[in-house]
């Protein structure tokens, strides 16, 4: 029970900084860093449950950021539909495409499935910049409405940083409920070995369907939040570069960690702030970090911190599991 | 009448582009049949090829011939480097951090070629002439003559080298069980590294003699590279013929789509094309199909 | 183990907030957004060296009213999500009085409703008419519109009897901007488009489209991109034995295109801002003064030759400086004045803004040319 | 377990048939035309030498391969291209020659995937920790650990499967695999890299496990715990069923010597 009550205590000790946080930041420049930190956070987390728990890859999760986006932005802007209910169906369509597509798709495995994964995101980025008529294509599309809960309208940093970061803290908090359930546990064991896990009865198969689609479905969701933030999205924001950007995030702060994908994706949102001194020379250590890190340190940040912080503990040696 | 003249100038316009997405494939095939890695960096040994032949030719004032040797030499070495430095020192890592690592790699190499030769796209000379030939009315370069006959020659070569040759035999046995291989004295690493070292030469042999037709800079190898994979993925992984076959396919269905269907969606195809053939076979088109389950 | 991460942000934060500040004398403070790298470095690139160029320049002349600029450059990638970050660091960390940038359409379009709610200045150095029009209280732009571009080369087909053309545009913004215009105003010039093709930004080979184009009846082609595009487009022309004139747009006016295009450039007419034939301009034009001044000194900071994209830049940190002149250093300010700006002659046309005009050029900011023995000359 | 059973001519129960399987990879013939059966309740051994289409027998059994024509029974059900996971459900359940550890799971965890099959929260009432999962959760783990306990490891509970001494990875398989509650098992060379100790421990922990009535079939090239523990020896040469009878009849059958020795 203690772990379980560690968690408790290290989530709530995490959502009451988040939700005090901008107390001192109010009016800065870094509140609206949050904001994007937040969705960020959002997608490392969806990435995470399948990339680091279920150990399937995707390159090309940008794709269903950028449906959750369109979806949002093309149905409030030319239907003039309500922003939650936009992002309700922004979030089914999104699921149900990677629903159809995950079942050819994950009985590929590793490179295979890399690059599957890669030309869907490939296709779907063609699709937002072809179809102009409905896009907008590549100019972009302007001049969506901000969310509103009532009468109060999430248009300033303030009020985006509540509403996504709920959302966000709400994300984490199932999963990790789900990464300590059975289907977390059946997750990891199809990720240690396939076949074992199927010779244990879990049904590889539907299971990473299913946490395909849920991990779309939340993408999709953080795509219609920052559709509905930004006011304009444009296709070169949902690109294959974008779908590596997400997973260096997940990697960087540590596959299989909830925490870790907030660690990834806050540090490469706040990472241009400290390469723009480099200029040029921060595609570089871009590079150089994904390589880095996989050689090195392959449990990410977040393990790496864990470490740091035990030895400072000076209980080295037995590590004391609490993978999420 | 004309319109059969435009069909021809379609055809021979895929078939021209596909074997450029043959000889790019190649290079996957190689590293893959070896070692199971699917290269995410091979994309930017084609780059190499062609801005290293341009740094040759046009700051060290080289004559052609030399220039393309030594292009060819310095992106091996970039081979060689990357397969020290990144691929060897990871021993059983899983295939996840492969592509992690691979990826990279392309990254990295994108960004030191940017920051060397600058963002500008170059032209490079055309190795004999730039005026098209004319056949039954549809042009082609010279260029594409060059692309057809290396294509053909490093078929060849593969075919020797794989089926003659000592450390060639040695590679094929380490594709096809390494552990067994090494238990028969064959130094599984250094297969590895010939892999490597092969696979970025032809890469970036492709790359020098595609220059001339599509020009260069330091983020040509993204798309090139992807359309070769998709070439030697149709092709079933093959070193031979199968990627051929897989390029020029995938050339002409691109050149026709492009031609009847829509030019925008020309990338989407090969990507489709690539999904579906993973999906329904993805032991390639040309390859029998293996009876394993599992 | 939460504190230690969130403390970690935090110091990093904290980190990223001193590097903004240089210790010394206030000085006005400009905030730019190019697309420095990724898709869109050609035009971010020149962009911000000139930048720079013209505030040292500025600054070794004495400043503005006795006040150093200071120039802070932000790299958008061509990116809406780094530009909207990247445009809120700028009003609400470095506190920037102005803005000049971005380099793109699609990243402009992202920052406005920021600028417009935080009431700074944005003088965009972006093409697409949607930036100002409708008209945007506080966003400008230097780029000339695409809406200028068509009519010059419609005009010049007029003259050559030409009514059928083929269009091969790039899918980006650029692109899509220019083939909304063209389909936009073939109309009022007669002609009619019977071939609509695209080709993607980082296409190599562009035989397809050009095939279906020499099986139409189309008496002349108008390609709109840039680099390295057009200059596929241009060897493929040649190659497929293609002889129908070639228009493209003022997005290939460099010398880098003559450069790509190599043979296959000569004969290919296309509107251009008047900075690539600034040695053939008559002693009395007003710009002349501008252009040959930046083309000299880009040249001598740079090694290259400046072109009309770094002139954008130009014009904005010229515009904005004059407007701080005539007027002082507040967003308001440097807004009224800039609406006020009259008879301005920059490196991209002469520029007079009005309440109802925020783009502030006429057709007159291009001039048509074409490409003879590698080099520019002005067609009449 | 309540699957009705096919009585077999000699009157006891047969819970496992192979009929007539023949497996052909490629060109080469992995197994041709092997029949038997295993009796509920017992612990059968499949012997032979290396090569012999042992673990492929077991991949077919398992759901892993297809086999190219024959079929096998549970009960009275035929079970031939099931899948794995469906297998598991219904009772049949494996290690692995190489274990197959969840390595990066605590040994706890990887039993409790075992008991995977007896759970059934799905997506949303995991993630929202529903009452019904709570107590579900609660229950696997007390199963869980109970199966630890049976096993001898409940000591090591926490420790990542990884840093787990080999032999005890052994037993942490055959732990997860008795927490799917199986009907049969099937043991890919249990003892394989196993000291004697650790091998007669081996040896009692599989005459207890057929006690609580869980049938076993044993690949194993250990003859003397095969002779020890099995009631019925089934022998493969060469991908056909050369003997099947008792650890006696067995070892006294001259073709069965004859193939021991030829291997060397």
């Amino acid at each position: 029970m203690t772990k379980e009550k560690r968690e408790i205590i290290i989530f709530s000790i995490f959502t009451l900084a988040v939700l005090i946080i901008p107390f001192f930041l109010r009016g800065s420049y870094y509140l609206n860093v949050l904001v994007f930190i937040g969705i960020n956070t959002l997608l490392a987390v969806a990435l995470n449950l399948l990339l680091g728990y279920a150990g399937q890859i995707s390159l090309g999760h940008a794709a269903f950021f950028g449906l959750g986006a369109y979806i949002s932005g093309v149905l409030t802007t030319r239907f003039g539909l309500d922003p939650w209910l936009v992002l309700v169906i922004a979030a089914a369509a999104s699921g149900s495409l990677a629903f159809i597509i995950g079942f050819p798709i994950l009985k590929l495995k590793g490179h295979y499935l890399a690059m599957a994964t890669l030309g869907l995101g490939i296709i779907m980025y063609i699709i937002f910049n072809e179809t102009v008529a409905v896009t907008g294509g590549p100019s972009g599309l302007s001049g969506i409405p901000n969310m509103h809960l009532g009468a109060l309208i999430f248009d300033n940093d303030m009020n985006n940083y509540y509403l996504i970061w709920i959302i966000t803290l709400i994300v984490m908090l199932l999963s990790i409920n789900l990464s300590q359930s059975r289907i977390g546990r059946a997750l990891r064991a199809i990720h240690n070995s396939e076949v074992a896990a199927r010779v244990m009865g879990v049904n590889a198969r539907i299971l990473k369907v299913q946490i395909f689609t849920v991990s779309a479905l939340i993408s999709a969701v953080a795509g219609s939040l920052y559709a509905h933030t930004m006011t304009f999205i444009s296709p070169a924001s949902f690109g294959f570069n974008f779908s590596v950007e997400l997973v260096t995030m997940v990697i960087i702060g540590g596959l299989g960690s909830i925490y870790g994908s907030f660690l990834g994706a806050a540090i490469l949102t706040v990472l241009p702030e400290f390469l723009r001194v480099l200029q040029d020379f921060d595609i570089i250590v871009y590079g150089l970090l994904l390589i880095i890190m996989t050689m090195y340190l392959p449990g990410g940040l977040i393990n790496g911190l864990q470490k740091i912080v035990e030895f400072a503990a000076g209980k080295v040696g037995k590590r004391g599991g609490s993978g999420a | 009448m004309d319109n059969s003249r435009q069909l021809f100038q379609y055809i021979l316009s895929g078939l021209s582009n596909g074997a450029i997405y043959a000889l790019i494939g190649f290079g996957f095939a190689i590293i893959h049949n070896a070692t199971g890695i699917i290269n995410f960096a091979q994309g930017e040994f084609v780059m190499l090829g062609g801005m290293f032949t341009l740094f040759f030719v046009a700051f060290l004032n080289l004559p052609l011939i030399p220039a393309i040797i030594l292009a060819i030499l310095v992106s091996t070495i970039v081979g060689i480097v990357f397969e020290r430095l990144a691929v060897r020192p990871l021993k059983n890592a899983k295939p996840l951090s492969i592509v992690i690592i691979t990826i990279g790699a392309s990254i990295l190499i994108r960004g030191i070629a940017m920051l060397v030769w600058g963002k500008d796209t170059h032209a490079v000379p055309a190795f004999s002439g730039s005026n098209p030939l004319y056949i039954v009315g549809a042009t082609i370069m010279p260029q594409h003559l060059w692309i057809f006959a290396i294509a053909v020659l490093i078929i060849i070569g593969n075919k020797i080298f794989f089926s003659y040759s000592i450390i060639g035999k040695a590679m094929r046995a380490c594709a096809y069980n390494a552990q067994a291989a090494s238990l028969v004295g064959i130094d599984v690493k250094t297969m590895v590294l010939f892999s490597f070292i092969i696979s970025s030469a032809i890469g970036s042999l492709a790359g020098i003699i595609i220059a001339p037709l599509t020009m260069t800079s330091y983020d040509v190898g993204i798309m090139l590279g992807l359309k070769g994979f998709c070439a030697v993925i149709i092709g079933g992984m093959s070193s031979g013929l199968g990627t051929v076959l897989g390029g020029l396919l995938l050339g002409l269905l691109e050149s026709l789509g492009a031609g009847y269907l829509s030019a925008s969606y020309k990338d989407a195809i090969a990507f489709i094309i690539l999904l579906l053939i993973l999906f329904i076979r993805p032991e390639g088109l040309f390859k029998k199909k293996e009876t394993e389950r599992v | 183990m939460f504190k230690k991460v969130f403390g970690g942000i935090l110091a990093m934060l904290f980190a990223g907030l001193m590097s903004g500040y240089v210790f010394a004398a206030p000085p006005i403070k400009i905030g730019a957004l190019f697309s420095v790298s990724g898709p869109a470095s050609f035009l971010g690139e020149p962009e911000r060296n000139t930048a720079k160029m013209m505030v040292d320049e500025i600054n070794k002349a004495g400043g503005v009213k006795g006040r150093q600029l200071e120039l802070i450059v932000i790299d958008t990638q061509g990116d809406a999500t780094k530009a909207v970050q990247g445009v809120n660091k700028l009003i609400k960390d470095d506190k920037v009085v102005a803005i000049m940038g971005p380099s793109i359409t699609g990243d402009t379009m992202a920052v406005i409703p920021v600028v417009e709610k935080a009431g700074i200045p944005l003088v965009s150095c972006a093409a697409g008419v949607k930036i100002t029009n409708p008209v945007k209280k506080w966003v400008f732009k230097t780029a000339q519109n695409d809406a200028l571009a068509v009519p010059k080369i419609f005009d010049h087909m007029k003259k050559q009897k030409i009514t059928k053309i083929a269009i091969v545009t790039v899918s980006d913004g650029f692109g899509s901007s220019g083939r909304e215009q063209l389909v936009l105003h073939a109309k009022e010039f007669g002609i009619q488009i019977i071939s609509d093709e695209t080709y993607g930004p980082k296409d190599t080979d562009m035989t397809a489209q050009m095939t279906k184009i020499r099986g139409s009846e189309a008496q002349a082609i108008v390609c709109w991109g840039t680099n390295p595009g057009p200059a596929v487009v241009a060897r493929n022309v040649k190659q497929l034995g293609i002889t129908l004139p070639l228009y493209m747009s003022h997005g290939v006016s460099s010398k880098k295109f003559i450069d790509l295009a190599g043979d296959a450039a000569e004969g290919i007419i296309l509107p251009s801002g008047r900075v690539i034939v600034a040695n053939q301009l008559p002693k009395n034009d007003p710009q002349k003064k501008s252009l040959t001044n930046y083309v000299e000194n880009y040249r001598k900071h740079y090694k290259v030759e400046g072109d009309h994209f770094g002139g954008h830049a130009w014009d904005a940190i010229m515009l904005i400086k004059e407007a701080i002149e005539r007027g002082g250093d507040s967003p308001a300010a440097i807004r009224d004045q800039l609406e006020k700006t009259e008879k301005f002659a920059g490196i991209g046309g002469t520029f007079s803004f009005s309440p109802s005009d925020h783009a502030g050029l006429t057709s007159d900011a291009f001039v048509l040319v074409k490409i003879k023995q590698k080099d520019w000359t002005l067609v009449q | 377990m309540n699957l009705p059973q096919a009585k077999s001519e000699k009157g006891a129960a047969a819970v496992l048939r192979i009929k007539n399987i023949t497996k052909i990879f490629g060109g080469l013939t992995a197994l041709e035309d092997v029949s038997f059966e295993v009796k509920d309740g017992s612990i059968t051994g499949v012997i032979g030498p290396n090569g012999a289409g042992k673990t492929t027998l077991f991949n077919i059994v398992t759901g892993l391969y297809s086999q190219t024509s024959g079929d096998v029974y549970l009960g009275d059900k035929n079970i031939s291209f099931f899948a794995p996971e469906t297998l598991a459900g219904m009772g049949i359940v494996r290690t692995f020659q190489n274990v197959e550890l969840f390595s990066e799971m605590t040994v706890l965890e990887n039993v409790m995937v075992g008991l995977h099959t007896k759970s059934k929260s799905g997506i949303i009432s995991c993630a929202f920790k529903l009452p019904s999962q709570i107590k579900e959760e609660k229950y696997i783990k007390e199963k869980a650990m109970h199966w630890l306990e049976f096993t001898g490891l409940a000591d090591h509970a926490d420790i990542e499967a990884a840093n787990l001494p080999f032999g005890k990875g052994r037993i942490l398989e055959i732990s997860r695999a008795l927490a799917v509650e199986p009907q049969v098992i099937l043991m890919d060379e249990p003892a394989a890299g196993l000291n004697s100790l650790e091998t007669s421990q081996l040896a009692m922990l599989i005459k207890r496990i057929r006690q609580s009535g869980i049938t076993i079939v044993l690949v194993e090239h250990d003859m003397e715990l095969v002779m020890n523990v099995c009631d019925s020896i089934v022998v493969l040469n060469l991908g056909k069923k050369l003997a099947e009878g008792t650890p006696r009849e067995i070892q006294e059958n001259q073709e069965v010597i004859a193939a021991y020795l030829g291997e060397g």
